[in-house]
Parts: C-alpha cells; structure tokens; sequence
C-alpha cells in the first residue's frame, strides 16, 4: 500500500489544486449505529457547498473544499478521524451528529486550535468548559424540558416510560433531562436502557405496556428507532411515543408507514416553511442518486439537513469575519458571528452554544408517511 | 500386485522413510518388521497417501497410487487397518461395518454375512456402541471394517497392539483365515515372531531403511534378526 | 391470569429468540464438531442473508426472493470455507481462527461498503409479519412460529446425521479424518457439506430474525452470532441437541432478566451464566470429556 | 562479552529511536497523522506484547484482554481527574464521590493493579478451564466488566455508562513510547528469566511442565495477572490517548484486533507484536483513508468504487492476505534483532553477491 | 510402614467410569533398588505410575514415600456408587491427599513418559534448564530483573554439567525434538534427573530402540543410579533390558499383581509365562 504523510491531503477535488483553498472539516458518523443520521446531516453540508462553492476571504476568492471524514459513530475510533482532519489542515469543523463523538474528538480540536462548530450534538458536555467547540442547536435540557411538558399537556400524562441507550450520551442525558422536568411536574417515570447492537426490543414495549404509562419517551438513535416502531407497532402499543431530534428522519417515516402508532418528535425545523429552500434541496436530491441514497431513498427534508445546511454558513460567516484561513482567527470570530439561516436566528453565548429557544412538535401520519406540524414550543429559561 | 519402488516419506525436516522398495505378491501375506520408530507405519500410510510421499511410486496392479486422494486409494481395491484401531467410538458396531464400505454403492449384505461369519463376536454386539468394546473386540471390528470395502490387498499395522498374548494369538489365525479366502496381507508387526510365522515373505526396517529381506522361515533362521527381534540372543 | 397476561410475551419472545439463536448455534456447532474451528464468521453470514433478502424483494417476488436468498447464503458459507479455511486445513489452530475473524471483518465490511452504513428496512414477509393474539398477548406470528419451525429443522437435521449416509459420514468425519478418508469419505465434500447446512439453517434463522427484529446493519450478525456461539459453548460445543437447549436456556434468561428490569446485564448474565456452567463442567452441558492420555 | 555487547547494541537502538522521535516531534506539526498513529502504535504495542506473554508464550488462550485495558483505563480516568473538573464530568452524579487526583504515573501503575487484582480473581475459577472453553470464559468476564462498569448504581464512581473526561492526557508522542517501552522491556525480561523457561515450558506441554515440578495453577495465574497488569497499563494509556473513556469502547472486537495484531506478528514473537501493531494502526487509520475519498483523481483519471467505506474493506482484504499467505505471521516466532539483521545480510552475500536490499519483510 | 521404603502402594485402585486400569495393587520399593513393573499392554502400568505422580487421584488406596503418606483417596461423589474395586471403605475416614504432579515432583519423585514428552519448541538445553525452575529460591521479581544472577548462573552450569554426564552436550543447541528418538528418550531421562530426584520412574525407556541402543540403555541406566544415587521403577516391554538390570520384578494383569519377585523368579513362573510372556509359541 502506497501513501504517506500527504496521501490524506490526497483526497481532494481536481480542482483543489487551482487558486486558494479553504479547507472545511465534516465530522459525521457514515456508519455504525448514527451513520443514518450523520449522512443526512451531512448532505445538507454538502448542499451548502454546491449552492456556494467559494467565500471571500480578506478580498480574496478561496474555493471551499469539504473534507469528510467518517467517525464510525464510535468514541474510540472518533479521535483518529479528528486526528486526521487536523494533519489536514482544516479551518473549522463541522459535526457530529451524536453528543458522545463530539466530546471524544473535542480534545483533538482542541490541542490543533482548530474550532467545531456542532450541528446537532444536544448535550450540554460538547462546549461545556472550553473555547473552541461552538453549536447552532437547542440543548437537551431543553429538548428533554419541551418533550415532558408537551407530555403532561397534550396528554395530561402522570407516568412516562423512558428509553435511552446506554453509553449514548445523547440519550443519555435526553433521558435525565426529562425524567427531572416531569417528575418536576409531578410525574413518575420508568426507565429502562438498551446496550449497542441491541436489536431485540420485544422486552422493553412489554414492560412499557405493562408499566401502565400514559407515554413512552425514547430518544435514540434511527436505527434503534425502526426497531422500536417495529416492535411497538408488533405488539399493539397504545400510548404514543414521544422522542427527539435524530427521530426527525424518513427512516421513521418509512418505518412507521401503515402502523396503528402515535409518534410525536421534536425538530429544528419543520418543512414547508422554507419554500423556495425545500424546492432547491429537493431538486439537488433527486438529480443525485448517492445523495438519494444517503437521504434514505427519498426527498423528504429531514430537520437534521437543514442543520448542516446553517452550519456550513454559520462556518462561512466566521470565514468571513476572520478575514483568514487561520483556526485561531475562525475560532476568534466565531464568537461574533450573526447569521439568519434556514432554521433561524444565530447568536452564540459564552459558552459557544446557540441562542435558541424554539423547537418544532411534529407528529408522524402513518398514513401519507408525511410529518404533520404540530405546535410550536419554548420554554423559558 | 503391489510394488513400492525408492520411497521416500519426511516430515518436515525428519526422514522416516529412505529409499524403500518391495513388493507383495498376489494372494501372499507378507510382513514388515523392524523398531519402534523405524517407519513401518510411514510406509503404508503413504501407500494409501494419508502421508505425501516425496519421491518414489507405488504401484497397484500397475497403477501408480502416488498423488492419489486416500479416498480413491481405497476404491482400488487395497485398504489399511491404521494402528491403534481406531474404530469411530460412538457409532455402533454395524454402522461402523457400514461405514467401511461407505463408497459403495452395491448391496452389502452379503459381505456384512461374510464379516459376522468371520467374527461372531461381532454379530452378538452389532447394536454395541464400538467405544466400549473390549480391545480384541475393537481390533476385530477394525479388520471387519476393512474387510467390507472388498478390498484385494488389506494392510494391517501392528493389529496385535495393546492386545493380551492370547488375543494376539486369535487375530494371527484371523489374518491366516482371510489369507486363505484369497486377501493379499501386509502386515506391519513388532511382534515379529508369531508375524514371521504367519509370513510367506518378511522385511526388516530399519531407521527408514529395508536391512534385510527373506521368506518367513528364513529370517526366523536369521541371527541377526533373532539377536534385534526375537529376544534370543542371550539364549 | 393478569400476571400471566404481563409477562407471557417475555417469555414468548425468550422461546422465541431462543429458537433463532439455536438455528445460528448449530451452525457454530457444527463446525467446530468437524474442524474444531470457531466461525467467527458465521454470524455475519446471517447478518449476509439478512441484506441479500432486502436486496432481493426490491427485484423479485418473494416467492423467487426466499429460495435465491437461502441458495445464495449457502453459497456464500460454501465459498468462505473454500477461500479461507480450506488452505489452512493444516496451518496452526490460531491461524485459521484469526481466517475466521478475518472473513467476520471482510464481511461486515463489505456490507458497510454497499449499504452505505444505514440500516436496510427488512421487507415484511406476508404472514409471517402479521400480528396476532396470543392470550391476549399481541405479537408478530413469526414469535410463535419460530420454536415450532427450530424444533422441526433441528429433529430434520438430527435424522439426516443419524440415519442417512452423508450423515454417517459427517459424525466419522468428526471423529478422526485419517480413519473417515481410509473408509472412503472425501473429507473435503463432508466439510462443505457441513458449512452447507450450517449456512442454511443461517438463512432460514435471518428470515425469522429480521421479521422479527427489523433493521439490518453490518453488524446485525454480531450479537446473535456471539449469542449463539456461547450457546452452542453451553450446550458443549459439537453437540447439536445440546447447542439447541443451549440456545433456548439464554434466550429465556435473558428475556426474563430484562423483565425483571435489569436490561444492564442482559449481556452479561448470558455470560456469567456460561461461566457458572464452564466451572461446573468444564466442557458444557453435553460436551464430552477431553481426556489427556499420558 | 557477547551478551555486553548485545544489550549496548539494544540500548543504543532504543535510545537511538526516542532520538528520532524526538527529532521527529520537533520537524514534523503536531497535528501530523504520525504522531496519532505512532502515540496509538505503542499503546497497542504493549497490550499485544502482554496477550501475546499469555496466548503466544504460556499458551493460555484468553480474550479478556478488553475487560482488563477497561478497568486500567477507568482506574486511571477516576484517579486523575482533576478535582476542579468532576462536577461537570459527573455532571449526573453530583460529581462523583471520588474528590481528590493522584499523579499520572501513580495512576497509570494504579490500573495495572487493579486489573491485576481482577485477573487474580477471575483467574481462580477460569484458569482451569482449556483452549476454546477459557477463550470464552475470559471473553465473557470482560463483557461482564463491561457491563458493571456502565450500572448507573456505580456511577458515582464510574460515571455510569457516561463518558470520563477532562483527565491528563499525552503531552508529547515520546511519553507512550517511553512507558509502553518500559513495560515491554520488562516483559521481555520475564520471559527471558527462570519463569517465562517455566511458560514455554506450560505452552508446549502441560503435562511434562507439571512433571517437572512447574506447579500449572501458580503460574499460569501468574501470567494472567502479569499480563493483565500490563493490559491495565496500556488501558490507561489509551484512555490518555483518547482523552475521553467509556465502557463500550471495550468491546470484543477490541480483544479481537489485538489477537489479529498478535498473530499477524506471530504468535510468541514480541518484536513481531510491535511491529505489527505500529502496521496496523497505520493502515487502519492513516495509510488507507484515502480510500474513503469518492473523488479521488489520479491525474484526471477518476479512481471508481471509492466511497465511505471502502478502507476497510480494502484493510480486512489485506488482512485475508497476510493470514493465508503468512501463516505464521511477520515474524514467526523469531525476534527482530540486530543479529539477526547481520546474519541475514551475511547469508545473503555469501549466497548471492549481486541481490541486494528489498527482501526484508 | 518401614521408613527404609522409599515408595509404598498401599490398595491402589484406579477406576475410570466403568474400567477398572489399577486393582488393588500394592507393591514396595527399597531405597537403591531398581524395580520393573511389566505386564501385558493395558494392564495398568501407565496408570499405576500416573497415580504414584499424581497426575490422577486414585479412587481408593494410599502411597507412601520415605515413610510419609502422600497421596490418599478413597470412593467418593458420583465413584463411590460405581467403585466396584476392593477395600472401599478402608480409608473413608482418613483425610484425602491428592497433591498435583508438580508437588510429587518436588518430593523427589520424577518420571519419564511413554509416548515421550520433551518441550518441543525449546533446545536440548533449554530442555534440562526448565527443569531448574523447580530448585529456584527467586520470586517473580527478582527473576524478571535479574537480580538471581548467582542461582541463574547456577542452574545453568549444572545443566551443562548434566548435559556432559548423559552425553548430549555436542546437541544442546538443538531443538529436542529434531534430535534422534534413542537420544530424545536420554534427553528425557536427563531432564527427570535435574530435578534432582530420588526416585526415578521410567515408562518404557527402551521403546524404540533398537537392541544396540538397548544394550546402551541398561548401562546408561545403572550409570546414574550409581551417579545418583537413585532408586529406579521402571515400566519395560524389552525382557533383555528387565531380566539384566533389575533386582526384583512386579508383574501387572489386568491391574492386578499376579507375580512379584527376582528375575529368575519371574521368569519361571507359569502364571506370568501364560498371561506375558508368552507360551510356547515363543519357544
Ligand atoms: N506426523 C509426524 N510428524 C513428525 N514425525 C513423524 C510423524 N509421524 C512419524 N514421525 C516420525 O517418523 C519416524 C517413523 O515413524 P513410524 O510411525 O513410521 O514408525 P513405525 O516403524 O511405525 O514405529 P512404531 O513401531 O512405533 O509404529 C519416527 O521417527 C517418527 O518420530
Ligand atoms: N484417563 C483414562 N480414562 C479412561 N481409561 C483409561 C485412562 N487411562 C487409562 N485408561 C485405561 O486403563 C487401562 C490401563 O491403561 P495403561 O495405560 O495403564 O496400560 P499399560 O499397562 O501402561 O499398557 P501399555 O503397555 O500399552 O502402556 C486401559 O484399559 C486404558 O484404556
Ligand atoms: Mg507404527
Ligand atoms: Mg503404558
């Protein structure tokens, strides 16, 4: 096997090697049990670029290069795939999907100076305590806050059933935010885990049944979540099932199609109020099978493309307002960034993460396979 | 009917087998003695090609067997008793019988008639797991099985082995009885006095070599044979 | 009658995963009877039949998809004993191991590379997908046709070893090679053989699990081939009928384990359990002793 | 005098190559893939060599190896996490109940012990179970380990299934190798003493061992606890490594990367353990992501069927090959050294004067 | 007991699942004594021997050596209903002894094995020197680092010394198992003696050598005994090498002591012609 040092650096466009380059960083699961999720965050990066191409940076025309690296859903191998975006000389990274990687890769960015901008990652831990790790969404204190107040007011639920995903810190923490917020609101809640490569989840909508809870709250990742629909839908499971950003996906759609379910999730944007964007990426998803492919086989605009698409403007802006290619100056102006994207407005905090305060409630129709816009909700902080 | 001509059988770096040739005639029981060691149990494996042989030929009724699968070795008509017995431990006596002539296809009913005639002792355990056959037990079924296959020359390594004297005794008229329904024998024995009786034509091996060749009676005659084999000299 | 009602479909599922892990098991079994090799393998070979049936429904009915997909996984466990195992037939127990955990890599691999990582939608197979009341406990028929279609594979598979000639063959092959190629036996076809069934009973178990369980990943082999693999060490490995009460023991445990609430150690009780098992007998439920003659 | 002067030879090499890292490290950014593979290229180094002392050189054949990096990386992680930082680590657990940090040293040495104390135990009823049977066994007490460590009822203490961060991580590429290096020195040592004669000797034949007077449940105890204490050392290097630690990193497939390192190198050879494990890394994670890359362009020529993905199937290929075409690994089961290096180019120009160079595997 | 025993058997019985491989056997070995067991194959020998080593408990009986009881069994979990052998109760109240091969060894007892058993992997010298490992008064520690410089020194300068005595020095770099099967059977006999034993059992030394070789043996045999100062019990098929070399025979029939005495005793004696050594198709 040929290559070295540059055979990284190798992985280029033809056009890499005429005029300035800036190099972007993609840091998203393309396998493992997030791969769903982090390809379609992913392609709305990869939207982003074919829209705009190239930034202007200090009077200067650079052509953005994305480089894309595959963390495997996994916090051990997730380091080196940071590693190797950094020998890349990136400016900024964008990603992941999944709270769990972003922290594991965290220190790699850190030591290189290079800023992350997170898309999706929820838990407080990504930019908790350091400098360089930015996020354009909601957290999961407030995810988890928003999911148990719509239970006990939509549902006027007393009992929730719990479902996360052990060693997922995105589950994780969803689950423990919730928990405190409806038992704040004088609730009970059942919890139970489900370890990696579990597949059999008879067991867990048995004891959700028989626990008697008026709702089952499960943020996981899709590929967990085809198998809970399945099985809920398998053994007659009445109550409906709330859950969380990553479930914003068509892979719950499909899955969910033609069962008798109730499933509710919360998301960052709702399709249809973006006409003129929702054509635009619905048009680029067609015409490119792989594209296609990595959106699950249809156009349906999932809330987590849209992420991508803000997060690769978001970058841009901080391009930018730096008025250079350097990490340090990218990581500096990040602070200062204001930028209207698709999903909203975007202003970071002190501690990097975005000023949101609004999610989407969305309830699958299992008939049309289509998401139903349900209620806007915030909560105050 | 079978000639091996300058065998020669290693493993890995160790010569068991230098440049051995002999022959067996037709309707013979000829026998190979010689030490522990000494690469009896060499030579007939790579006659039926358990072991490659590294040069040499061995000739069935002509036709060369060196390269040839086991397998089909043992349709052509010659078939080994491997030392120790070796009888498939969970299986019952008949299907082990059965299993003897596995590649063939006729009926077996007959030659199955002709083994329990031979052995007896089997038919009145045919339903006996053959792991818990006493040894003479276990030594007769492996001769049975072999038997089945209708083979033209059987080889029989060391069939005394681990059998009491008068066991030993019952097996040699065994091997005299088949002789005399036509089988040709090879017979590999360390028991070289009641095997020499039992042979028209005997070897002697020795550390991979044939030292010495001769009728049955000849080399129970022979000095030096009595001095290294029979345990005579000093008498 | 209500606390049946409740806790009736762990059960169920238990017997029912039970039954799948025991198709897998016998796989492992097998093998390891003949060659002394761990498959490692084998579970993606599952996880294999899992993706060529999502595959092939998109193309073809079903009735032309269920017979391509058996005959293709078959195919596939032929070819890996062929490639990768046949040339270490006489390298050191480890290598060919490491072969298997090689063909496990490749595989999963491979199936990384085609489906992109994402988690293929197992098509419904009519019927058995359809949801029905046991009880008054609602679950997919498959649940309860699972043990009664294992139960049948499994005596199917025991006749053929017992009372046909290949199956002779196999249980000499098993024994000794050298004595099996003596009396004729072409050792090379009984292994074949052997992966074939294997492999079959593989194909017919992925129908089953992915009916039930849905979602096929690269790693979908992983947890019911180890699953299947410690039941087939329970049961003491190279014993069928013991590979199969193997297998139905861990997929009630493990069901009544999480019923209990202690999903935590689904997993590890599977495992403390094979522990507990091992040090009572070293060689599983229904292993033979290995003797060492000095 | 011959033995002097070996042991001069080899120091000088080892000093030799820490120069040239240090060299390196100053040259090269510090970002450079090679440092990333060369830091996890030691780690895994040392646990090889340490599961190679039990299935290469006692012939145990165990698959804890994951369980035992588990509880020297979790050791570690608990005991150096700076006070300061616990109550956002533990963020679930009020910040834990372990309210104070020892040095990185003592903590690294910590987890070795540890997972010694662990290994003693599971060792008692496991070790006199044989081949397959104690494979399984060890791999199922790992995944037991695994499974107790994300209990949320410890997780005070282990921060549930949770990540542990914010601990001391690797400042310089110099400081795994160094560790590492010393562990796999003493390692070395052992089997070249009185004990590993004892181990080989189990390896090759029990039950002469035994009749030697070798008692098999002592030592083969103590291999298992040696080598799981250097597990726990090389798990806490990788938790330094990683920066961040979780129980289901420690998977199987771990164990299983370790042993394909270690028989890839050649069972009962150390210098091959090493050698493969640096190869490893590099071609799992460096050398070959550009195949992952869908345009990738030679000249104008586009390279087809590259896309996400591609990388490992190329690498479990490569490894397909290595073992039906080496079966014995890299190295068999020599060592790589400095003699040997001598003797092959003196056989070879006595031989054949003309070939030169190019044949070294 | 009479403490100028330097091995006692006392009721031996070894009974596997239903076989009965040792019964009730009891025989006694002087200190300097060479004893041979013979007997047909698969009378037990092996097994007796197993049991004297430790390798497995007997299923009833007790062993002695120099005066010390140190093994003890008697029928108990699922043997006690299939033991069929004598004396079952005879020692159900003593204490069980069953050390491992490894304590016996350490006694001073140490054995060769019939299908022999040398350390493949390892040199001729490498071979004798694990054998040292036993004597070592160093822990792990001090081993690792070396700090046993003198008793590693010495291990190693009394294995060359041993290698010299037997002969083999010329072949201690050489794999043992490469080395010819007359020479593998010394290098055995050789690791048993660097243990340091007292007595020595052999299990077939003569297998496979050729009469010559034989001759050579017997020597080599009464050699270091002599050397040694050892008691020897030994297990032979070859009559020449018994008949010569030993001072009293046992005779073994299916696990059960049919003759004891001198050579010329045992040679005579019709039972052990009719079950042995052959009838008069020998003659
Ligand atoms: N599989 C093997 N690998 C390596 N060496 C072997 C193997 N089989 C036999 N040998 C060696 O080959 C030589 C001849 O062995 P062989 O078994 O042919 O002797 P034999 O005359 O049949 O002896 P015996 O009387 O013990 O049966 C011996 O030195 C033996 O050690
Ligand atoms: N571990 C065991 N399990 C079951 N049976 C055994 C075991 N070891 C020995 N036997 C049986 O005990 C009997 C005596 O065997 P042993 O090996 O002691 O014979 P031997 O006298 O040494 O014969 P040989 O002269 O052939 O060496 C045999 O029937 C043997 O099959
Ligand atoms: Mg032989
Ligand atoms: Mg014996």
């Amino acid at each position: 096997s040929g290559g070295s040092s540059d055979s990284s650096s190798a992985s280029t466009d033809a056009s890499a090697t005429d005029g300035n380059v800036v190099k972007i960083g993609v840091y998203e699961p393309a396998s493992g049990d997030n791969g769903a999720g982090g390809k379609q965050e992913t392609l709305g990066i990869q939207y982003a670029n074919h829209v705009t191409p190239t930034v202007e940076i200090g009077g200067t025309e650079y052509t953005v290069q994305l480089d894309i690296v595959d963390n495997e859903s996994s916090n051990d191998k997730g380091p080196s795939a940071a590693a190797t975006l950094v020998s890349d000389k990136v400016s900024v990274v964008l990603g992941s999907y999944g709270s769990g990687v972003s922290i594991a890769a965290s220190d790699v960015f850190k030591e290189a100076g290079i800023p992350a901008i997170g898309v999706t990652c929820t838990n407080p831990q990504v930019t908790e305590g350091n400098t360089h790790y930015f996020r354009i969404c909601f957290l999961d204190p407030f995810q988890g806050t928003v999911h148990a107040n719509f239970a006990s007011e939509k549902f006027g639920a007393k009992k929730a059933y719990v479902l996360t995903k052990l060693g997922d810190d995105y589950s994780t923490g969803l689950g423990y935010y919730f928990t405190q917020a409806f038992e704040a609101l004088g609730g009970e809640v059942v919890a139970e885990t489900f370890q990696e490569g579990n597949s059999d989840f008879t067991s867990y909508i048995t004891t959700a049944k028989k626990s008697g809870a008026e709702v089952v709250f499960a943020p996981s990742s899709t590929e967990a979540a085809a198998l809970i629909i399945e099985q809920a839908a398998a053994q007659g499971l009445e109550v409906p099932i709330l859950s969380t950003d990553t479930w914003d996906s068509n892979v719950i759609l499909n899955a969910a199609k033609g069962k008798n379910l109730d499933i509710y999730v919360t998301t960052f944007y709702q399709e249809g109020a973006n006409p003129e964007f929702d054509a635009g990426i619905k048009d680029w998803i067609n015409s490119d099978s792989t594209a296609k492919a990595n959106n699950g086989g249809d156009d349906t605009v999932s809330g987590l493309t849209v992420m991508g698409y803000d997060a690769y403007y978001t970058a841009l802006e901080a391009l930018k307002a730096a008025g250079s290619t350097d990490p340090a100056a990218v990581n500096e102006a990040l602070w200062n960034v204001d930028y209207t994207g698709v999903t909203g407005h975007i202003t970071f905090n002190e501690t990097g993460d975005a000023n949101r305060d609004t999610a989407y409630i969305k309830q699958a129709n299992t008939e049309t396979g289509a998401w139903e816009f349900v209620a806007e909700q915030s909560v105050s902080k | 009917m079978l000639e091996v001509k300058d065998l020669n059988v290693s493993y890995g770096g160790i010569k068991a087998v230098k440049d051995i040739s002999f022959n067996v005639p037709k309707g013979e029981v000829v026998t190979l003695i010689g030490a522990n060691g000494a690469g009896k149990s060499s030579t007939l494996r790579s006659i039926v090609g358990l072991v490659k042989a590294e040069s040499g030929s061995i000739l069935l009724k002509g036709e060369e067997l060196r390269g040839v699968p086991t397998e089909q070795i043992v349709t052509k008509g010659i078939t080994l008793v491997p030392e120790g017995r070796r009888v498939f431990p969970d299986m019952t006596v008949a299907e082990n019988l059965k299993i003897g002539a596995y590649m063939r296809k006729d009926s077996l009913d007959e030659d199955l008639n002709w083994v329990y005639d031979l052995f007896p002792r089997l038919k009145e355990r045919s339903w006996q797991l053959a792991g818990t056959l006493s040894g003479g037990e276990q030594q007769m079924l492996a001769i049975g099985r072999a038997l089945m296959s209708r083979p033209e020359i059987i080889m029989m390594d060391e069939p005394s082995l681990g059998l009491a004297p008068i066991v030993v005794r019952g097996v040699f008229d065994i091997i005299r009885e088949i002789n005399k329904q036509g089988v040709t024998i090879l017979l590999v024995e360390q028991n070289a006095n009641m095997a020499l009786k039992a042979a028209n034509l005997g070897y002697v091996m020795e550390t991979g070599r044939i030292t010495l060749s001769g009728t049955g009676a000849e080399l129970l005659e022979n000095e030096a044979v009595k001095a290294a084999y029979l345990g005579k000299a000093k008498k | 009658m209500e606390w049946i009602n409740q806790n009736l479909p762990y059960l169920m599922a238990g017997i029912s995963v039970g039954g799948q892990y025991a198709l897998i098991a016998i796989g492992y079994t097998m093998v390891y009877g003949i060659l002394r090799l761990i498959n490692f393998a084998h579970g993606d070979i599952f996880m294999v039949a899992g993706l060529i049936m999502v595959y092939a429904m998109t193309v073809m009915p079903i009735y032309v998809a269920i017979p391509l997909m058996i005959i293709l996984t078959v195919l596939l466990g032929f070819l890996v004993e062929r490639v990768a195992y046949k040339p270490l037939r006489s390298a050191p127990r480890m290598s060919i191991m490491i072969s298997a955990i090689g063909v496990s890599y490749l595989l999963q691999n491979l199936a990384l590379y085609v489906t992109g990582g994402l988690s293929q939608q197992y098509p419904p197979i009519p019927w058995l997908s359809d949801t029905i009341t046991v009880f008054g406990a609602t679950t997919k028929r498959v649940t309860v046709i699972t043990p009664v279609l294992t139960i049948i594979l499994v005596l199917a598979l025991v006749a053929l070893i017992k009372y046909t000639k290949i199956g002779m063959a196999m249980r000499a092959a098993s024994r000794d090679f050298e004595t099996s190629q003596l009396m004729g036996i072409k050792i090379n076809s009984v292994i074949s053989m052997t992966f074939i069934i294997g492999s079959f009973l593989a194909a017919i178990g992925s129908m089953l699990f992915f009916t039930n369980y849905t979602g096929v990943t690269p790693t979908a082999g992983a947890m019911p081939g180890l699953k299947a693999f410690v039941a087939a060490v329970f049961g003491g490995i190279g014993s069928i009928p013991g590979a199969v009460i193997g297998a139905f023991i861990i997929g009630i445990c493990e069901n009544i384990i999480k019923g209990l609430g202690w999903t935590t150690f689904s997993d590890a009780f599977t495992f403390a359990l094979l522990i507990v098992v091992l040090i009572a007998k070293p060689t599983g439920l229904f292993g033979e002793k290995v003797i060492d003659k000095v | 005098m011959k033995k002097q002067t070996k042991i001069i030879w080899n120091v000088g090499l080892i000093l030799g190559l820490l120069l040239v890292l240090f060299i390196l490290e100053q040259v090269f950014p510090s970002g450079s893939m090679l440092f990333t593979v060369l830091k996890k290229g030691a780690i895994y180094a040392l646990v090889a060599v340490s599961m190679n002392l039990l299935n290469g050189f006692t012939g145990l054949f165990s698959l804890g190896q994951a369980g035992f990096m588990l509880l020297g990386a979790y050791t570690y992680g608990i005991l150096t996490i700076p006070v300061e930082s616990r109550a956002s680590v533990y963020q679930y657990f009020d910040g834990g109940i372990v309210q104070f940090a020892i040095p990185v040293p003592l903590a690294l040495i910590a987890g070795g012990i540890v997972a010694a104390i662990f290994a003693y135990l599971i060792g008692l009823p496991v070790l006199r179970l044989k081949s397959d049977y104690l494979a399984i066994a060890t791999l199922g007490f790992a995944e037991i380990i695994r499974a107790v460590f994300q209990w949320d009822k410890l997780g005070p203490l282990t921060n549930g299934s949770n990540l542990l961060r914010n601990f001391p991580a690797f400042k310089s590429v110099l400081y795994p190798f160094i560790v590492a290096g010393i562990c796999i020195a003493i390692i070395v040592m052992l089997i070249n003493s009185t004990y590993g004669r004892a181990f080989k000797a189990i390896r090759d034949d029990e039950i002469a061992a035994e009749a030697m007077g070798i008692n098999l449940a002592h030592h083969k105890r103590l291999a298992f606890v040696i080598s799981s204490f250097f597990a726990g050392i090389s798990g806490g290097l990788l938790a330094m490594y990683q920066t961040t630690i979780q129980a289901s990193m420690f998977k199987s497939a771990m164990t299983y990367e370790i042993l394909l390192i270690v028989v890839i190198g050649g069972i009962g050879s150390v210098t091959g353990s090493c050698i493969s494990s640096f190869l490893f890394i590099a071609c799992s994670e460096w050398w070959l992501r550009f195949l992952d890359n869908d345009n990738l362009y030679i000249g104008s020529f586009h390279v087809p069927l590259l896309r996400a993905g591609f990388r490992k199937v190329v690498f479990a290929v490569i490894i397909m090959c290595v073992v039906l075409f080496y079966r014995k690994g890299i190295m068999g089961e020599k060592e790589f050294s400095i003699e040997g290096i001598a003797n092959f180019f003196r056989r070879k120009f006595k031989k054949e004067k003309v070939t030169e160079g190019g044949a070294s595997k | 007991m009479s403490t100028e025993n330097v091995l006692k058997v006392e009721n031996i019985t070894m009974q596997f699942g239903g076989v009965i491989a040792v019964d009730n056997m009891n025989l006694e070995i002087n200190k300097g004594e060479i004893v041979s067991l013979i007997g047909p194959n698969g009378a037990g020998k092996t097994t007796a021997f197993n049991v004297i080593t430790g390798v497995y408990a007997p299923s009833n009986g007790a062993i002695y050596y120099k005066g010390n009881k140190i093994v003890q069994n008697h029928p108990q979990g699922k043997m006690k209903k299939l033991y069929r052998g004598e004396n079952p109760a005879m020692y159900e109240s003593h204490r069980v002894l069953a050390p491992t091969p490894d304590k016996i060894t350490c006694l001073g007892i140490a054995r060769t094995f019939q299908n022999i058993r040398l350390f493949k992997s390892q040199t001729v010298f490498d071979n004798i020197l694990i054998a040292k490992h036993m004597l070592r008064t160093s822990n792990v520690f001090t081993a690792t680092f070396h700090l046993n410089g003198k008793e590693e020194a010495r291990m190693r300068e009394e294995s060359e010394r041993l290698l010299e005595i037997v002969g083999l020095t010329d072949v201690r770099n050489e794999l043992a198992t490469s080395l010819p099967y007359g020479k593998q059977r010394r290098l055995e006999i050789a690791r048993a003696l660097a243990t340091k034993p007292e007595l020595l059992l052999l299990d077939e030394p003569a297998a496979g050598m050729n009469p010559q070789e034989t001759l050579e043996l017997t020597e080599f045999i009464d050699e270091i005994r002599k050397k040694f100062d050892l008691t020897v019990f030994m297990i032979e098929h070859h009559m020449d090498l018994v008949m010569e070399i030993s001072d009293r025979i046992y005779v073994l029939d299916f696990g059960k002591p049919i003759a004891e005495g001198t050579p010329e005793e045992i040679r005579n004696n019709p039972k052990v012609i009719e079950a042995y050594l052959g009838g008069a198709d020998d003659e």
